[in-house]
């Protein structure tokens, strides 16, 4: 149960070809992340597997059997949208009933599930509540109450934390993650926000403009991200990049190196350069250097507090073996 | 200076202000014209000159309000315009003067006077083979002659009479019928008579004529919706004012012009009361406060030259008919409208002091001249609307009517 | 927000338009409350002498009194039936995509514009005349019995005319209502398996709770005192088949010129649209409100 | 996320909403046909007035001869001009006030305005008549300019309330700290954000006002009297008169018809009476 | 100019005390943020100094003259909301000019401020434009705009960023910072993001229900926070808290280690413990750990990339030296 496959999917609202031909796969139990920039398709390619939107060509089978034209309810997938799109006059026992209630299962067994999933979710005390009267974090809650009593075959998320706060947004994320390997079913998450992608996904599929631009672990894109957007785009803070002399001396157009692994000191070091900003957070530093040829600034991530302070000099020392080398067309070397 | 002028939508008010540029260019003044439909108008001349507004300085009055409302000193007397010389105020027929008179005073200039009679039309009577009544006949012979006239496959019926509700619509006429058929709104102590057998016999006789031989929706027919049907050769008989005669037999206005006759409005029991008597005239009201522009207004507009105006611009069928004895006489007009004899004659037969069978303390043929007739005889024209719309039946009409009249007049205090 | 300073400030804003409604209120109530009492006759000026109850005696057994409450009833809820169902049903309608969307809105609300005279006028006239409207043709034409529309079901083609015009309106309401409706919310329910019948009855119609009571509100407020579509239609007839609240009143105060027991009317009809309204409002500020 | 729609699904929508669109305009659209036949051809059947018969102005001449269209047509624009902008210098303190400075009673203070609409004008037309008589304003354009400010004030008030809950607090207050007095705030903040709102609500008024005609009828007579009361005189029939009701029906309605056709997405923006959130 | 003082500043809606008698002294040209959680009275007391709320009781004083009855307009002090609340009809430039329009100051004076104003955030092209028109960075800034130009004496910012993504918070946070070292300007600035407020602040305060519970420097409340909350509350990952034994042996009611100070090692340590959760960011791993005893779970932050997975057993080891102790009443010992 839960295994998607996307053949060839292309979408096109009107003229504007928002997807060009796709080829995806997701495995069953599998969670799967959609990160990349705004308006790159995401949302897009999300409601497609849904059945919200029409494909204009390609398949999408669901566990081997070609879904492409059944409509969303009969797709046997749950989906958990970025506003909750819980329904407001209804309770939270209502809206989670909701979608038994369509499929006429039989009183009791709702109340079974509706109870199991509040207890799951810590619902129990709220049932009763109209969602305007909760908050954030329960609202999400009780989305996602709505998806699990149908026992989908896929759960869809299309950003569901974004509109919550920082501090509820860890709880959240670590909620989902505690459910997936509870429920063990397949799971597919849209987001923008790199902490989420890195700590949820077992697999991450990076797009822009529509087109998968790199496929695979959180780690894996850590270490060998395939391209320069890939690079740039995984990782907080950014990757530096490099061009110039110094990525000539690597022979490579350009040459990327994660803040965090960099060394700073006052003394020596390969490269020279003025602090412009340092903030301390107490458990890190991030220094903002100025002064390096073909990157400015340079992040520097140190652990700790380090007494930098703006306009000191500092040396920096790149960990050799983490560059990343890019060819002139952004893609990596080796 | 500039007066304002309240009048009813009928032909020859409109014909009046299409010639009053005559009037404004010869004094200066300039007019301003209300024109409102008859129950409207009413309402807010009765509004404003019981209150005093001071809204108009000409008001269209009927034979109703002007003798109730002069009495009341609303309304400017007019009794300079006997010593008018040029004015020839003996001219006007002396019942129509009475009748817009209170208390010796004359309130009120007439711009026609009528009385009701029967529009037919020939060719239908011949084509169905109907002989033409040469005296006044009966309701009974009227309603045969409107049974066989009756072919709405071909757009035609028998005959059409007012159905909107309102002491001056259908009351109008049914009042005649009633009075035909020996009925009195009130007996000598003022108690209401609508539960007496004649009424129900005369409303019965009403209801029963047009559904049988009227056209379809003529519970919301008034005297212009009639008079449409008929120019437009939709009914074969009409009773109703003799003021529409010039217009039906006005061949630039009428499809039937040529086509039309008249006979006497028929009688039942009784021939008393079958033609009513109402007259159109120009007061000012007593809060005017330009009575000087208004009176020479009042004096154009009801002059012999008016008229002269309206035969010569309009043709001499469409002049006001029914207040002048010079006009009646002219030969210009009489060879118009050679009916124009039997309109005079059919006015001065009326008797509105002497209206009915028995004996009664009002005056007034289709009307009862007291404030309060108003509301009565608009709440007995709903009724009978509702009777010949189907919606009640004619006894519980009546009940009703009856139940109000005494209502009405026990709170006016004539019923004790 | 809220400091002292503008909350003083506040009270001081506001004042303009309370001072000018309770004035507007109160001299003519109070005006009328006073005539309610006097015998007073446009028709007999002079004396006007006090009368206690009288006049609300003479209105409550006015034989019309019960027809006109009950015609009051249904002319009111016909037409808030009829445009809230059928605004409901053209909102739906026109909040799908089409083509030339602006161009049949623009179409439907027209009706909006036209004055009630000239409405009642139109349809009175060329509509539905038996002989010359249109519906008298076309029956006439295909060989029935026109209809006699005000003689035969007067108070359906009342409520009919008003709909007309005030359908529209409740389409307006309704359709900006459903366009805030959150499509995710459709979306999910859709994922919820909910067919489209469904969807409208738990999700849309509940939406559009606020939007209805708003329309009914209004409409009330303006129903009430539907005046001139009677007058030029049926001035209330045939017999008292038309006549609501507002015409009887004017029949005592205007073609009776009994000011007295018009006054006495208006009172009763202040009354009952003071509680109408406050059903009304309690309903609509409970709405409002969540 | 507006869901992609065929093209063949929007066709027979726009089918359905046409029709049903068709028959609510039928009728404007029949007197606008009417009023420019003869009288004759008016009232032939719909088929020959389609096909039959010839087009005229005549119509619009013979209304324009008898009644001064235009006098009736001014004195409409400056008493629902004038009614809707007094109601809104009127209405734009109170509902700033009860928007931004709610207090317990807001509310029913809202709802008792509210309700002095539920006044029906029969009831109290006698004494207005009188104060006016005795103000001497009968018949005047102020008379009227004020009874249709009052009659509609608390439709201003409330459309404008909803309008003004929707501007968020925040910018008044930056604006407070600004600088801005409070007649800077609602002059130069407020006022100007609230245009769309206060259009869509003068729209719906000046439709008001210029449609109603209890008292406008009753008030006036010659001077002040607007559209309304030029229509009341074609409410009854002088032998044909459908080609000439439709004539005067077509003037009196189609200024308003155009500004609300041009205007309809203002009007409809702001007419939700906070039905809308 | 801009020193402020609040004496017994107290402030109750209607019955609720939201702010019981508070002292506070902000010092001239200081960058104080307020943090606290939601609901603690930040933005009220924020109001209250700006005037936009009346004190109940107590005393403001703006550079030592009593201000408490003194209408928002005549504090000389300057606020950027969190919405922002640009006035939307008007242009860039009027609405930077609007608060010296407000003050009649002479037209080219204005155009002066103006110009030096956009040229130091960035905005001189879109001077023009109408606010709907700008990205939510340049929103900020032409708030910010809005507020320099009348060279106030204090700033007062009320969660300015909360409402960009992610990555422009992070340029915004050092433009602001920017800002402040280039005006010396005191700021007072409210937020509930941990970075901000230690990258940020001079001084930070910390609230909770309307309490001030430490007034200090970033980091001295990071090393030495008075009590458990703001322990709790300053830091994330949050610091752990351990009751019982554990905490016996230190002679204290509870102990606090803050994550980034335990080591992990696979072998041997003072702790033993199973992996519930590894989140691997790639730059670092947050591990929560279960079975310690008095700390359910135990987080803990390593940098790099480290090969733990559920079930591992591990064992810790806290830095001795960065123990916190708190006594029974919560306040720090020693
Ligand atoms: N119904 C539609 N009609 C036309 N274009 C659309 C439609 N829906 C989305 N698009 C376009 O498709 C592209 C992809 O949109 P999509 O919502 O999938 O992006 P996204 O990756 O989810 O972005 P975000 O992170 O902002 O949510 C965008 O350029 C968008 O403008
Ligand atoms: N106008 C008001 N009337 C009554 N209570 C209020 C009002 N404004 C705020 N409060 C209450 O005062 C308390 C403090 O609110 P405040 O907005 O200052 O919190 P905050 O610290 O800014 O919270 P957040 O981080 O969520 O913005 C809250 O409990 C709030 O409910
Ligand atoms: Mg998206
Ligand atoms: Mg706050």
């Amino acid at each position: 149960m839960g295994r998607i496959q996307l053949k060839q999917v292309q979408k096109k609202f009107g003229d504007v070809e928002v997807i060009p031909p796709l080829d995806l796969e997701i495995e069953e139990g599998e969670f799967v992340v959609f990160v990349g920039p705004s308006g790159c398709g995401k949302s897009t390619l999300l409601r497609l597997i849904a059945g919200l939107e029409d494909t204009t060509s390609g398949n999408i089978e669901i566990d081997g059997a070609d879904a492409t034209d059944l409509p969303p309810a009969k797709r046997g997938l749950a989906m958990v949208f970025q506003s909750y799109a819980l329904y407001p006059h209804m309770s939270v026992r209502k809206n989670i009933a909701f979608p038994m209630k369509m499929a006429k299962m039989p009183e009791d067994e709702q109340n079974r599930r509706i109870e199991s999933a509040a207890k799951a979710l810590n619902l129990t005390d709220y049932l009763d509540r109209k969602p305007g009267q909760l908050s954030g974090g329960q609202r999400q809650r009780v989305a996602i109450g709505r998806a699990i009593v149908r026992e989908p075959a896929a759960f869809l998320f299309d950003e569901p934390l974004s509109n919550l706060d920082a501090a509820l947004r860890v709880g959240m994320r670590m909620e989902i993650g505690e459910l997936h390997k509870k429920l063990e079913t397949t799971m597919i998450y849209v987001t923008h926000d790199q902490v989420e992608a890195m700590t949820m996904a077992d697999k991450i599929v990076v797009l822009q403009a529509g087109v998968i631009e790199q496929v695979g672990s959180p780690l894996e894109l850590y270490r060998t991200p395939r391209n320069k957007f890939v690079a740039g785009f995984i990782g907080s803070p950014k990757m530096n990049l490099i061009e110039g002399n110094e990525a000539a001396k690597h022979s490579a157009h350009t040459i990327g190196i994660r803040p965090e692994h960099i060394e700073v000191s006052t003394t020596e070091g390969q490269w020279k350069g003025t602090v412009g900003v340092a903030e301390h957070l107490g458990s890190d530093t991030f220094i903002h250097i100025h002064g390096i040829e073909g990157c400015d600034p340079m992040t520097v991530r140190t652990a700790g507090d380090v007494p930098v302070k703006h306009g000191d000099t500092v040396f920096l020392t790149p960990n050799p073996s983490l560059i990343h080398k890019f060819g002139a067309d952004g893609l990596r070397l080796a | 200076e500039e007066i304002t002028i309240a009048t009813v939508n009928n032909a020859d008010m409109i014909t009046m202000q299409e010639l009053a540029p005559a009037w404004e260019e010869a004094t200066g003044n300039t007019i301003n014209w209300v024109v409102l439909e008859e129950n409207v108008l009413r309402q807010r001349t009765t509004t404003d000159i019981a209150t005093g507004g001071g809204s108009f300085d000409i008001m269209f009055i009927g034979a109703y309000e002007t003798p109730i409302w002069g009495a009341k000193d609303w309304l400017t007397p007019l009794n300079d315009f006997a010593d008018d010389a040029d004015y020839d105020l003996e001219d006007v027929f002396p019942l129509v003067r009475n009748g817009l008179s209170a208390n010796g005073n004359l309130y009120a200039l007439p711009l026609y006077s009528e009385t009701s009679f029967t529009f037919y039309r020939t060719d239908l009577f011949e084509a169905a083979g109907v002989e033409v009544p040469t005296a006044q006949p009966t309701y009974e012979e009227f309603a045969e002659m409107a049974a066989k006239l009756h072919d709405p496959d071909n757009g035609v019926y028998g005959t059409c009479q007012r159905g909107k509700a309102g002491w001056g619509e259908n009351m109008a006429f049914v009042g005649t019928v009633a009075n035909a058929f020996g009925a009195d709104w009130f007996d000598m102590d003022w108690n209401p008579q609508l539960d007496s057998p004649e009424w129900n016999a005369a409303v019965t006789y009403y209801v029963d004529l047009m559904n049988n031989s009227g056209p379809p929706g003529a519970s919301a027919n008034g005297h212009n919706e009639n008079r449409a049907l008929f120019k437009d050769g939709k009914c074969a008989t009409w009773v109703d004012a003799t003021s529409a005669a010039g217009d039906v037999r006005n061949p630039e206005t009428s499809s039937v012009a040529d086509k039309t006759d008249f006979f006497q409005a028929p009688k039942q029991v009784t021939d008393k009361g079958t033609g009513w008597f109402w007259s159109w005239a120009l007061a000012i009201p007593a809060s005017s406060k330009k009575v000087d522009e208004a009176k020479s207004f009042l004096k154009w507009a009801t002059s012999k030259e008016y008229f002269e105006m309206v035969g010569e611009s309009k043709g001499w069928v469409a002049v006001p008919s029914g207040t002048r004895k010079s006009v009646e006489e002219d030969a210009r007009r009489l060879e118009a409208a050679p009916f124009a004899n039997t309109i005079v004659e059919a006015i001065l037969s009326v008797n509105p002091a002497d209206p009915t069978r028995d004996p009664v303390p009002y005056t007034g043929v289709q009307f009862v001249a007291i404030p309060e007739f108003q509301g009565i005889g608009n709440y007995v024209g709903q009724q009978v609307a509702a009777a010949l719309a189907g919606q009640s039946t004619v006894e519980e009409a009546l009940a009703n009517s009856q139940k109000f009249a005494v209502r009405e007049m026990t709170k006016a205090g004539y019923i004790k | 927000m809220a400091t002292k300073a503008s909350r003083s400030s506040a009270r001081l804003m506001i004042a303009p338009a309370v001072i000018l409604l309770l004035g507007w209120m109160i001299i003519p109530l109070g005006m009328t409350l006073y005539f309610s009492f006097l015998r007073y006759n446009l028709l007999q000026p002079g004396l006007a002498p006090f009368v206690g109850w009288e006049n609300y005696y003479w209105f409550f057994t006015d034989p019309s009194f019960t027809a006109a409450m009950w015609n009051t009833l249904v002319l009111v809820g016909g037409v808030l039936t009829i445009t809230t169902i059928g605004g409901i049903c053209f909102a739906l309608l026109l909040d799908r995509p089409m083509f030339g969307q602006g161009i049949i809105r623009i179409m439907v609300i027209a009706p909006f514009f036209v004055m009630p005279t000239v409405s009642g006028l139109v349809w009175k006239n060329m509509f539905m005349n038996p002989v010359n409207g249109i519906f008298g043709q076309i029956a006439t034409g295909l060989g029935f019995q026109p209809i006699d529309f005000f003689g035969q079901i007067p108070m359906a083609s009342i409520i009919f005319i008003v709909s007309w015009m005030w359908l529209p309106f409740a389409t307006l309401i309704l359709l900006t209502a459903l366009q805030s409706l959150d499509q995710e919310q459709l979306e999910a329910a859709e994922m919820d398996g909910a067919s489209w019948a469904n969807r409208f009855w738990f999700i849309m119609l509940p939406h559009l709770a606020r939007a209805i009571t708003v329309v009914i509100l209004i409409q009330t407020i303006f129903l009430l005192s539907i005046f001139a579509e009677i007058l030029v239609t049926t001035n209330g007839g045939p017999g008292v088949a038309t006549t609501n609240l507002t015409y009887l009143i004017y029949v005592s105060s205007l073609l009776q010129f009994d000011v007295g027991i018009g006054s006495a009317g208006g009172v009763v009809a202040i009354i009952l649209a003071n509680i109408v309204a406050f059903f009304l409002m309690r309903m609509i500020g409970k709405n409002l409100d969540a | 996320m507006a869901r992609a729609v065929s093209n063949k699904k929007k066709i027979s929508n726009t089918a359905v909403a046409g029709i049903l669109g068709f028959f609510m305009f039928f009728p404007i659209l029949w007197i606008l046909i009417l009023s420019f036949k003869t009288e004759e051809d008016a009232i032939r059947a719909p088929l020959e007035v389609l096909f039959g018969s010839g087009w005229t102005f005549d119509s619009f001449a013979a209304v324009q001869a008898r009644s001064d269209y235009f006098k009736h047509f001014m004195n409409s624009v400056i008493i629902s001009l004038g009614s809707t902008l007094v109601g809104l210098i009127i209405a734009i303190p109170a509902a700033w006030a009860m928007a931004f400075v709610p207090a317990k009673r807001t509310k029913d203070v809202l709802m008792w305005m509210l309700s002095t609409k539920m006044l029906p004008p029969v009831g109290v037309l006698i004494p207005i008549y009188l104060i006016f008589r005795d103000l001497g304003i009968l018949d005047s354009r102020i008379g009227l300019t004020f009874v249709l400010m009052m009659i509609n004030l608390p439709i201003i008030i409330w459309m404008l309330y909803t309008y003004f809950k929707e501007i968020p607090g925040e910018i008044l207050e930056a604006a407070r700290m600004d600088g801005a007095s409070l007649r800077d705030e609602v002059l130069y903040v407020l006022t100007p954000m609230a245009i769309p709102g206060m259009a869509s609500t003068a729209l719906l008024n000046i439709i008001l006002a210029w449609n109603e005609a209890f008292w406008t009828l009753n008030l006036t007579s010659a001077k002040a009297a607007p559209l309304t009361a030029f229509i009341a005189s074609y409410s009854s029939p002088e032998g044909l008169f459908y080609a000439k009701l439709s004539a005067a029906s077509i003037m009196a309605i189609a200024p308003i018809l155009i500004m609300g056709w041009f205007s309809q997405k203002q009007l409809v923006r702001g007419l939700t009476f906070g039905a809308v959130k």
